[in-house]
């Protein structure tokens, strides 16, 4: 797994590259939250276009981010999911309550929105 | 009765969590060896991964010295994998199998809903302090809801 | 001595052509947990074929129900395999080492020249009707001539 | 692996997609000698440039198919072999008397070439 983060208006962009599972899930864990600490990030976006495959334990990393964005009044929009990821998500039922879409663009336009709506 | 065995495997390794993904390439080289769907192949990835995270964190709650084994065999249309584990076992299978029941607060209890879901049957043995085994079944060309036996 | 064990499995499988992919792919799933050069993973693919293709059509004689054993051990900076057939045995293992040399005339004889070509170590310990277990053995960040020990 | 082949001018162009060892070295001896045989076939050129691993059973077959063609005094040429493949070439020492070269066309032209010297 690879993770290239930026950050830009309190938001985080993470761009995860390869597998999510039990070695991997804890390193996500680990950079993410670090860097949304020293960055004193809002909101998170992850980018799961060139993920290849999750699981459970990835999906609970992705909860576990999500759980704390919303503690602090934050919004975490998932895009660009392959097939097989979104499968697993839905599965999950996650997807009931995570925001997600198709492209980086589209992601900023849902955090512009809502962000709006929360002001 | 009397299926041909087209292939059998045996993997042992030690319990560190590299070797979920080390099983998961073991087991996709093992199914793409018959015809079966892109979607079919991933799924036996994930329940695989499941099951094998679950012998090291569950069974051997992370102990990296222990070993699991992955067996699998191959007939004409059907693959059976067994994930065996000798650690601390599981002391009530129905509540395990429930969704969203986990033993670990910070996991998610979805491992065995995904292996259900992804695999025809699954079944599990286990028993406190000696071990469980996990065998899943995926028919090919064929798309029923797993059954759970426990 | 006393090197710190970071990884271990071990493979058994059916004496199958397919199993011949099925066994790169694992070496190159255990390696790829050290570091090293893409370089490096390719050799050890190379090798683990040609250990294994000899153990299905030499040792076993393309039998396919017989049983190979693949082992790999992982250290700090050494990658240590064992491909092992309970088959017919090399009456002659330096005649066997030499370039060119087959039993085979289809084939080459070039499986322990790659063997010795791409791995740091070869190792061969054999017994006619018994069976046959080679040992390759990968420093990484080092590039030494293979050594042939029989 | 896969195999795509094409017949013009008494050449068999035979495109391999995929590993070439001991499972699928057999595959590709049967169709390509039936294809020779079938078009009447007197050059091969072969195209690497999808074989993603080869080993000594891969060789060998293609080593096979070299004698054969010579035996009927035709042309053989392996081109766009990747790096890997490369070197376990080179090492076997067949690259001392097998044609080869980068692209389709550049096996067409040796191909011309020799047609030419021979004729
Ligand atoms: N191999 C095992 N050994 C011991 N307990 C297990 C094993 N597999 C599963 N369990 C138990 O079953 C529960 C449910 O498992 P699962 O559905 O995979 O969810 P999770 O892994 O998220 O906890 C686990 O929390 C654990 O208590
Ligand atoms: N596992 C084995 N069991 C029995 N004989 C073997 C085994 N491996 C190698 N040999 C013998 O050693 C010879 C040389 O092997 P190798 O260099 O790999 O060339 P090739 O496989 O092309 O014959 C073989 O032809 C065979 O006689």
């Amino acid at each position: 797994m690879t993770l290239i983060m930026n950050s830009k208006n309190q938001t985080l962009t993470v761009r995860v590259t390869g597998e999510l599972d039990l070695v991997t899930a804890p390193e996500f864990r680990e950079n993410v939250d670090q860097a949304m600490e020293n960055r004193q990030i809002q909101n998170l976006l992850i980018d799961l276009s060139e993920v290849s495959f999750i699981d459970s334990s990835g999906l609970g990393v992705l909860l576990g981010r999500y759980r704390k964005i919303k503690t602090n009044n934050g919004i975490m929009v998932l895009f660009g999911m392959n097939q097989n990821v979104k499968r697993v998500m839905e599965l999950s039922g996650v997807m009931s309550f995570m925001l997600s879409c198709d492209t980086e663009n589209d992601a900023w336009k849902i955090i512009e929105k809502m962000s709006l709506k929360e002001a | 009765m009397g299926k041909i065995v087209k292939n059998k495997i045996k993997l042992e390794f030690l319990s560190r969590p590299e070797n979920v993904a080390l099983s998961r390439v073991v087991v996709a080289s093992l199914a793409s060896q018959m015809e079966l769907t892109l979607n079919d192949l991933e799924e036996i990835k994930v329940a695989t991964s499941e099951a094998v995270s679950n012998a090291i964190i569950h069974g051997y709650q992370n102990d990296p010295d222990r070993i699991v084994q992955v067996t699998g065999v191959l007939d004409e249309d059907t693959l059976v994998l067994e994930i065996i584990d000798e650690g601390i076992g599981i002391p009530d299978i129905n509540k395990a199998l429930q969704p969203a029941f986990s033993s670990d607060p910070e996991r998610m209890g979805l491992g065995f809903v995904f292996m259900q879901s992804f695999m025809d049957e699954v079944n599990v043995e286990s028993q406190v302090a000696a071990g469980t085994k996990v065998r899943l079944l995926k028919k090919m060309g064929r798309r029923t809801k797993a059954q759970a036996v426990s």
